[in-house]
């Protein structure tokens, strides 16, 4: 459609929970109290919980039908049986409303008698938007609204986040908070009867907090509008997609594949691609090359993180004279990658990680290690994070390993440094900001008239 | 214009596949360079139209019921004389008989051979994707198509820079410089051969699909040697 | 050159570590630590530190030269300077000890004189097997024998995992020590200048507490010896090869491939295919067929699944007649992929669980969960590990997320059920364990002849 | 035997490319089927061998010094007649020198042209792997086998089973059962000749590479049309 009132959604000053409850296997139950839990609530938010059967809920006022309701809703979040959902949506078409999240599971999935057209009826005369059905909701971090079922409250960042799955959105937001990684706008979309991709990539286009858009996507409705708001969209900021779901027609996922390119957008093809690539995306900096130095414990890691480069396009950076010249100075290897020995103490990881981040021939740093029982991998973590931290390049980073490196990684994450857990995972962080690049100079070469 | 009178022409007659002949006339209406293909009822009338396209010449039969030609000896290749073209067409015949005994056949069509020393063979085509609508393939063409499974694709409209882009994804590429001692080919003209299609796509709505393989080229120019419409 | 010896590597009676010290500073300090701190010496093994400058360390006289040892010990670990390593060799060899591990990283590798020739001459006229150098020690846990200067000591298990790159053996060492995996044996083994891939594969074929075999190779110095005992060793066991290094020269991969395929052993692309490949070997039960039934929390979690077992060979389970009545009963829905709704009871999926691991038509169990609020996955987890730990069946899993599931994950892995970080990765465990049976089915037909 | 004096001659020239009639000769010696290549030191000579080969035939310059025949317009298929013949070997002789003037000619080899109309074209070979020593490998042939990059690999020696595998593992696999109207080939023929390939490796320690491209195959059986032997 369009993104009328999508601001509603997203920037609502009123919500209501119809479905509310004390009841704790209710989905409204955990709505409200996700809602009341943020900033949105102490800041004057207004959240009205609706549901007949109660009087009060958490100490609020319960209101018993839509017309009760001291106002319009900016946004209603209905987590009602699926056979109330039309009514309550006509009901709060007529009061004004004009945008509701619809969690309901559409029973048409299962066999039952679907919902989508009936919801789309009775939003229609009111130009009410629907996000749903079978939505997870959604949260806007920075106004502090929560307006989902989801088991956390994402931080605030400059990614927007899209999924159409449920659980791929939980699970990424979960990822993510591990990690300390925020959103702009996270979004689980569910069936996307009315808002969809189209309409979603749209508006985050034109968002300023977001800096960087993630899609996971299951089927596109229409073809035609994904493609213009993709493009647009693409023009902006870095939007990455997952596909899931295979297409049955056979070169159906190669014309996707062509589509996705064609508005500008990139493409990762698995969960792990999409985990990297919001790792990469939340932490990455400007970069102006593709030459990589590369820093490790163990020459065998140095081997691989070659091995994933090769064939790339990117390459190792050539160290130059001044560097060469500092780590002899220090008693280091001058070589590309740089191999430390397993006894190696913490003034030469410092030492060369100033070295290495100061060579002009070097676009960015990769930092590779295994646990070694002769320097605790926390103790490097701690002296070189802060000098990572300072530099104005990309610094991407692998502990691999298990416990023993669990406190390095926590580091580096605080230290808002991407980690992955591979050296090939790391690399392809590099790889991944070195295409974004490439493609924004490539779009330069597609006349937005095509 | 013809091109879409001829299109509505075939769909009136409740058709969906183009002749050999009918999808040349369609690529030749867009300025696409094509291997001429001549109808002949016998094989005398066979040898007169060879005689003025020259030999050597390629012979196929002509039939609305048969799409694979070659699964039933339908295609001769590089027949050098009269002689060799009279014998052809009576095994031909006999064989497709033979092969598929219920087909209509209306004859054959005759066209010369693509002598192209140095040419190499590609593929340019168009296909309907049930969601984003047409996408253009461009790759290796030849009978091996299915195992070279070179075939990049791009949305339509095509500009020069997507054409470019295009070209260059299929593996393909690698052989249209310098390539075994032949001359670089005439990438130019393939370009403009990938934007005249991007143009049929675009003003012929019911095109449903085209195959082009082989299209011939070489350092002079391009050749549509063989051609597949579908429309619908 | 052969196995002769090798049994004082991996069960030596008596340990002398020459460089031993207490300067934490020095690798000989942590050897001997950890030789001192596992069963090895609480069982009455021997353990001599070896330095001149130290009359005692933690509590044991320390002897100053090899020839003042109370006997010829049955393994030296050697971690001093490179100039002394082949004069101590010498006078092992002739004291009689028979295996030596040399940590001392080969100055050859960054300029320097190279060690190689001179410890191999040293060594020859004592049949002295030297493991090294730049080794990081070996472990065999079943002894309690940490001679390695390693930050743990692996448990006991039945995978027996060699690496040429110390830092990668570290690290596998450390993931696996977190999720509970041990070993049978684990062997850095550094250049390999004697012993040698082909010797380990020799001693590990039949090596009764080792059912599969994990290498890392950086490069095969012997391909002959390599292909005559990873052909032995393979048709006992699994063996799984990660190769490190890519070749410069054109084809050798595809080569490296066939040879590794033809001797019967499976290969795998990436530090992360590996350490799922420790994951599926030490977690594996015996598998009838290629149908696996999957059990998710999300659509889109089951359309990934799917996804990547499209076109593996292997398929999607059939659910039998009994099972679709069994789910119906619960008001489960009786497809595959099984697809709950967020809001799911524990009592659905202990029911599922128990339905499917009881289809004869499906052969192992997928479950695949994403985070949801409504019901915590550690309660979940709880409740259906004892199940699966029952089946006789594989069943792979897959928490995604962070937080919210890792106790979850915690519970998975205390109950030996392989669990991966994404659901694709599940499928390749599953698929991983189909390859094995027709591996095994293959090398029947390739004659031991050729 | 005759093989092993053969690789030994040529070492003893301190040559280590084997001429396209040296390398026929070593598959002959190990039952592989070829096309005979016959030398001609001028036109006429030329012309009386292809009256008894039978035309067509096929004309490829004889030089030590060239490796890359096609790059110097060193190879003309399809001649027709004697005629055609003539003035192709003057046309070649004439382009040889001219592209590569240095180059020591003895003449030029004359061959029937494998006229095999379903027959499809692959590629056996051998190469050597500093370290695993000696690879055979199988895949689809003819000129455009850089870019089919369809090889599968596996070390000798083979047997049955192995050699059936390597065959299976290729994608040219796909076109030899029954295909595009063709019969299905002599797959027998296929394993046969990897098999003699492979007692070749075994037997001839200094054999460095072997490329046999294209080796065609048909339902009636196998024919190496071109080849090349490196030993050291
Ligand atoms: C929406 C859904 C959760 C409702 O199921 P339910 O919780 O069993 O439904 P209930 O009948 O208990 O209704 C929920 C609450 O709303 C109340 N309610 C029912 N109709 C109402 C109405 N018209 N107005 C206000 N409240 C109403 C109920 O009284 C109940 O509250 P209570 O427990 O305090 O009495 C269920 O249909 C569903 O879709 N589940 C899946 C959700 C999901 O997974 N979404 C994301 C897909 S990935
Ligand atoms: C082996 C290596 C650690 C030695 O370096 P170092 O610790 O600086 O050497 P030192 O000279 O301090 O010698 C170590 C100890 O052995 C003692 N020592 C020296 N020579 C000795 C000898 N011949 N006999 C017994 N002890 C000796 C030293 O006195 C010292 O002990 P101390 O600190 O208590 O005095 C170093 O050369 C090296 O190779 N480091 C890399 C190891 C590695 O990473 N291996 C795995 C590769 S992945
Ligand atoms: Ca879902
Ligand atoms: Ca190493």
């Amino acid at each position: 459609m369009s993104i009328r009132n999508l601001d509603r959604l997203f920037q609502p000053r009123s919500v209501a929970v119809i479905g509310a409850s004390d009841n704790p296997q209710r989905i409204g139950t955990r709505v409200l109290a996700n809602l009341l839990d943020g900033e949105f609530a102490r800041d004057g938010g207004k959240v009205w919980p609706l549901n007949p059967k109660h009087d009060t809920l958490r100490g609020m006022p319960c209101y018993a039908r839509v017309g009760a309701l001291p106002a319009a809703a900016d946004l209603a979040i209905i987590c009602t049986p699926p056979a109330t959902v039309a009514g309550l949506i006509s009901e709060l078409g007529q009061a004004g409303t004009k945008a509701a999240i619809v969690m309901t599971a559409d029973p048409g999935h299962t066999g039952g008698r679907a919902l989508r057209q009936a919801m789309l009826e009775a939003a229609k005369p009111h130009l009410l938007r629907i996000l749903g059905a079978g939505s997870v909701g959604l949260q806007s971090p920075a106004l502090g609204l929560n307006a989902s079922f989801t088991q956390m409250a994402a931080c605030t960042g400059r990614l927007a986040f899209v999924s159409q799955s449920g659980a791929l959105a939980t699970a990424v937001l979960d990822w993510a908070g591990q990690r300390g990684i925020g959103f702009s706008r996270f979004v689980a979309m569910g069936d996307g009867v009315d808002v969809d991709f189209g309409d979603l990539l749209d508006y985050l286009a034109a968002d300023a907090d977001t800096e960087a858009i993630l899609l996971c996507i299951e089927h596109v409705s229409s073809a035609r509008k994904f493609m213009s708001a993709g493009r647009l969209a693409a023009r902006g900021k870095p939007v990455i997609v997952l596909k899931v779901g295979r297409d049955a027609a056979p070169g159906a996922d190669l014309v996707f594949d062509a589509a996705i390119r064609r508005a500008g957008m990139l493409r990762v093809h698995s969960t792990e691609d999409l985990f990297d690539a919001v790792e990469t995306l939340a932490r990455q900096r400007p970069q102006r090359g593709e030459r990589l130095a590369v820093l490790t414990n163990g020459g065998g890691l140095g081997l691989i993180a070659a091995d994933a480069l090769a064939c790339s396009g990117a390459q190792l950076a050539p160290l130059s004279p001044e560097t060469n010249r500092r780590l002899l100075q220090m008693g280091a290897p001058q070589t590309n990658p740089l191999d430390f020995l397993a006894d190696a103490p913490v003034e030469h990881y410092t030492g060369a990680v100033e070295a290495l981040l100061r060579d002009p021939q070097a676009d960015a740093l990769l930092f590779l290690h295994a646990p070694t029982a002769m320097v605790a991998s926390d103790l490097i973590a701690a002296a070189v994070a802060p000098i990572m931290q300072a530099a104005d390049k990309n610094v991407l980073s692998c502990w691999l390993g298990g416990g023993s490196v669990a406190q390095a990684r926590r580091v580096f994450a605080d230290a808002g440094l991407p980690t992955y857990d591979t050296p090939e995972k790391a690399v392809n962080g590099f790889l991944q900001i070195a295409q974004y690049r490439r493609n924004q100079e490539l779009l330069m070469e597609v006349p937005t008239g095509v | 214009e013809g091109a879409r009178r001829l299109v509505e022409g075939v769909l009136a007659e409740r058709r969906s596949v183009l002749t050999e002949m009918e999808s040349k006339a369609l690529l030749a209406a867009f300025h696409i360079p094509i291997t001429p293909t001549m109808p002949a009822r016998s094989a005398a009338e066979a040898q007169l139209i060879a005689a003025q396209l020259g030999y050597p010449v390629a012979l196929k039969i002509d039939s609305p019921d048969i799409s694979h030609k070659s699964a039933v000896q339908g295609v001769v290749l590089n027949l050098a004389d009269a002689a060799a073209l009279g014998a052809a067409y009576n095994d031909m015949l006999a064989n497709v008989q033979r092969l598929q005994p219920g087909a209509r056949i209306n004859g054959v069509t005759v066209q010369r051979m693509a002598g192209k020393r140095d040419g190499r063979e590609l593929y340019i085509g168009v296909a309907s994707d049930p969601l984003f609508g047409p996408v253009i393939g461009f790759g290796a063409g030849g009978t091996m198509i299915d195992l070279l499974n070179d075939r990049a694709l791009e949305l339509p409209p095509l500009n020069q820079f997507l054409a470019q882009r295009l070209v260059s994804r299929a593996r393909v590429a690698d052989t249209l410089g310098e390539w075994r001692g032949a001359p670089a080919v005439d990438l130019q003209g393939i370009e403009h051969i990938l934007l005249r299609v991007s143009e049929m796509v675009c003003e012929l709505p019911q095109l449903r699909e085209l195959d082009i393989n082989p299209l011939i080229v070489d350092q002079h120019g391009v050749l549509a040697v063989d051609a597949r419409v579908l429309v619908g």
